[in-house]
């Protein structure tokens, strides 16, 4: 029956895509963006990836919306017209599409247990987590502890391109944005969202808490806690304007968090090293390789959830600093 | 009985992508993009049921309580361009 | 036997949620301005919202899980009306008339809250 | 072949169409933010198919309850790559928008032939 639901929901999917792609007003195709976002959640949660639906909830209903807006700004929201070249691309899109959808039916089935997938690591996986962890979330086993190496790299991508967005459009506005008098930023003017949105802000932080510390019994972790708490931070700065969310959570606590995040992660490594281990091994962490399992876990999942947080903040005020200036 | 009320909510669904994607004014396609996220959290708690698994439901909360968010920094969007529009008028 | 109750009033109450839904979206679509298509989203909004979530609720009874769903609901209901409000606030400021002459009765309608 | 066994492959088919769609607005509109838009989409797709293949008939999300027995859980290996790639997904993005801006603010536009014929 969920099945067929799913059939539904992806034909949505296509026809969202072709219609942003088709929008020329690049304001339309964003809003549609968020349309894309959300039919995407729920196909994951379908598939049973309730982990990955919920990342994609943390971050597509809010921060990437408010990126692309705040870039839309920046760059103007129409898009020209073009003459050639389409019927070409056309060709060659419809002519790849054709070749995957071609060898495609040798894939294996949706949902066939037999396939290549499931044969390799995965269920040593889903067998020794009870053993070695103790707890029930085997995807945050997955990320932070058997394949911890894999988890530090992403974090460090996040890291590298946050400071790529700082480089590119500067840490500090300059003097110029200084002098310009503060407008009346915000929806200071709207009541009832200002009224609704401040009483939401502690519970979107709550929320996010309870994710990055619930990460191990339950859908979540470090990534969905990092975006969610970055959303709420984001709801102030629209609700009270960007100047107000900067003086709340100064731009140096966002660097420290994103710097200290990372570090955190890649600490916690060279201490097991210290401590006897391998890299990133936490079972010599404490006397029970359990509880050393588990505190390491929670740690880097802290260390995760610091950097993504400050990253996507470093970022909006980024951009925000920018449309201020110009 | 969930089977059918969560077909009424797909139905909804398509009708609000409909609206999005015909909506002539940028605010029908905003109005119909709250009610498609409105819908999504109604979808996900009522699979979830379905699914006999109730403790995802955190997804949905997720979705309840950051919906607005985007909804918020549309409209803001939206003021900011008027003004700017106003400004490059007056000048 | 209270159990066969509830059961049936979770059903009628999620039976009428869905007819909500469906009445909503229909309205949705089809109401001639935009005006007129809030109305329609605040129907889906406010009340499918509370009748399909009170006949889930019922179903599951006391559990963490029903707590969860009346955190859900109580949420739904402060943003969702919200948006509206600030959508049609920012349609009215942007200049988007109605097309009957309702404007001014909105804005007094909005004003005091 | 039954038309159901067919549906078992149409999560690829809209996989292999989200490509193409992603593809298309990355080659072939000028305007450089909508190419980024199309590179999400291409990413998104790329999601949907490692999702795909993690599904078990039967199964459930890998979280392991208790009391159930013999409980077959979806495979959380594609999962955990998708759920890091989407976070870095948006970075990455919002990286790609920043030198988009930076480039608006150079040759004054962001379409991508006007900026060939300015350089």
């Amino acid at each position: 029956m969920i099945y067929i639901f799913a059939l539904f929901l992806l034909t949505l999917l296509v026809i969202t895509a072709i219609a942003i792609v088709r929008a020329e007003d690049l304001f339309v195709s964003v809003i549609l963006t968020t349309i894309f976002s959300l039919l995407m959640a729920i196909n994951f949660f379908i598939l049973d990836a309730a982990d990955v639906a919920l990342t994609e909830a943390a971050v597509g209903a809010g921060v990437t919306t408010v990126i692309f807006l705040c870039a839309l700004a920046l760059t103007g929201d129409q898009e020209k017209p073009q003459k050639q070249g389409q019927k070409v691309a056309l060709v060659i899109v419809s002519i790849l599409a054709l070749v995957i959808i071609y060898s495609t039916f040798d894939n294996p089935q949706l949902g066939d247990p037999d396939a290549p997938v499931h044969q390799h690591v995965a269920p040593w996986y889903l067998e020794k987590t009870p053993e070695y962890m103790d707890f029930p979330n085997v995807v945050t086993a997955i990320l932070s502890s058997f394949r911890g190496y894999d988890t530090l790299g992403e974090v460090f991508v996040v890291f590298a391109a946050c400071i790529g967005v700082l480089f590119i459009l500067g840490v500090s506005p300059p003097r110029k944005a200084m002098q310009v008098s503060v407008k009346k930023s915000g929806l200071r003017h709207h009541l009832i969202p200002q009224v609704v949105g401040r009483l939401l802000i502690p519970f979107i932080v709550l929320f996010g808490l309870y994710t990055q510390f619930h990460g191990e019994y339950g859908p979540g972790g470090g990534f969905q806690a990092g975006a969610l708490i970055a959303t709420g931070v984001i709801l102030f700065a629209l609700l009270e304007g960007e100047a107000e969310a900067l003086r709340a959570v100064p731009r140096r606590v966002l660097l420290g968090m994103v710097v200290g995040g990372a570090l955190l992660y890649g600490s916690v490594g060279v201490v097991c090293m210290l401590m006897g281990g391998a890299f990133l091994d936490y079972s010599v962490l404490a006397a029970d390789p359990v509880w050393g399992q588990q505190l390491g876990i929670l740690i880097i999942e802290a260390g995760v959830g610091m950097a993504v947080c400050g990253a996507l903040l470093s970022i909006f005020h980024a951009f925000a600093a920018r449309e201020r200036v110009s | 009985m969930y089977i059918l009320v969560s077909i009424a909510i797909l139905i909804t669904m398509v009708l609000a992508v409909v609206r999005a994607l015909m909506g002539p004014t940028v605010y029908d396609r905003v109005l119909a993009v709250n009610v498609f996220g409105t819908k999504t959290v109604l979808l996900l708690s009522v699979i979830a049921f379905l699914s006999g698994r109730p403790d995802f439901l955190d997804l949905a909360l997720a979705y309840a309580l950051i919906n607005m968010v985007g909804i918020l920094a549309v409209l803001e969007f939206f003021q900011n361009r008027s003004q700017r529009n106003a400004k490059a008028k007056n000048d | 036997m209270i159990d066969l109750a509830l059961d049936i009033l979770s059903w009628i109450l999620l039976t009428i949620g869905g007819v909500c839904v469906l009445i909503g979206g229909i309205g949705g679509l089809r109401l001639p301005n935009f005006y007129t298509r809030i109305h329609a989203a605040s129907l889906t909004d406010t009340m499918a919202t509370l009748l399909i979530f009170i006949g889930i609720i019922l179903q599951a009874g006391f559990t963490l899980a029903s707590l969860k769903l009346f955190a859900i609901m109580l949420f739904l209901l402060l943003t969702g009306p919200t948006a509206t409000y600030a959508l049609a606030n920012a349609a009215l400021l942007s200049g988007l008339k109605p097309d009957t002459g309702t404007a001014k009765d909105k804005t007094k309608e909005n004003a005091p809250e | 072949m039954t038309f159901l066994e067919l549906l078992g492959y149409f999560n690829y088919w809209v996989f292999a169409i989200l490509l193409a769609v992603g593809l298309y607005a990355v080659i072939s509109k000028t305007n450089l933010i909508k190419k980024l838009i199309g590179l999400s989409i291409f990413q998104s797709a790329v999601f949907l198919m490692y999702i795909t293949m993690d599904k078990v008939e039967g199964g459930t999300a890998p979280i392991i309850q208790a009391g159930v027995e013999n409980p077959v859980f979806s495979n959380p290996l594609p999962q955990v790559l998708i759920l890091t790639a989407i976070v870095v997904g948006v970075s990455t993005l919002s990286l790609g928008l920043a030198m988009v801006v930076r480039i608006k603010e150079c040759y004054g536009t962001i379409e991508e032939n006007e900026i060939l014929d300015a350089d």
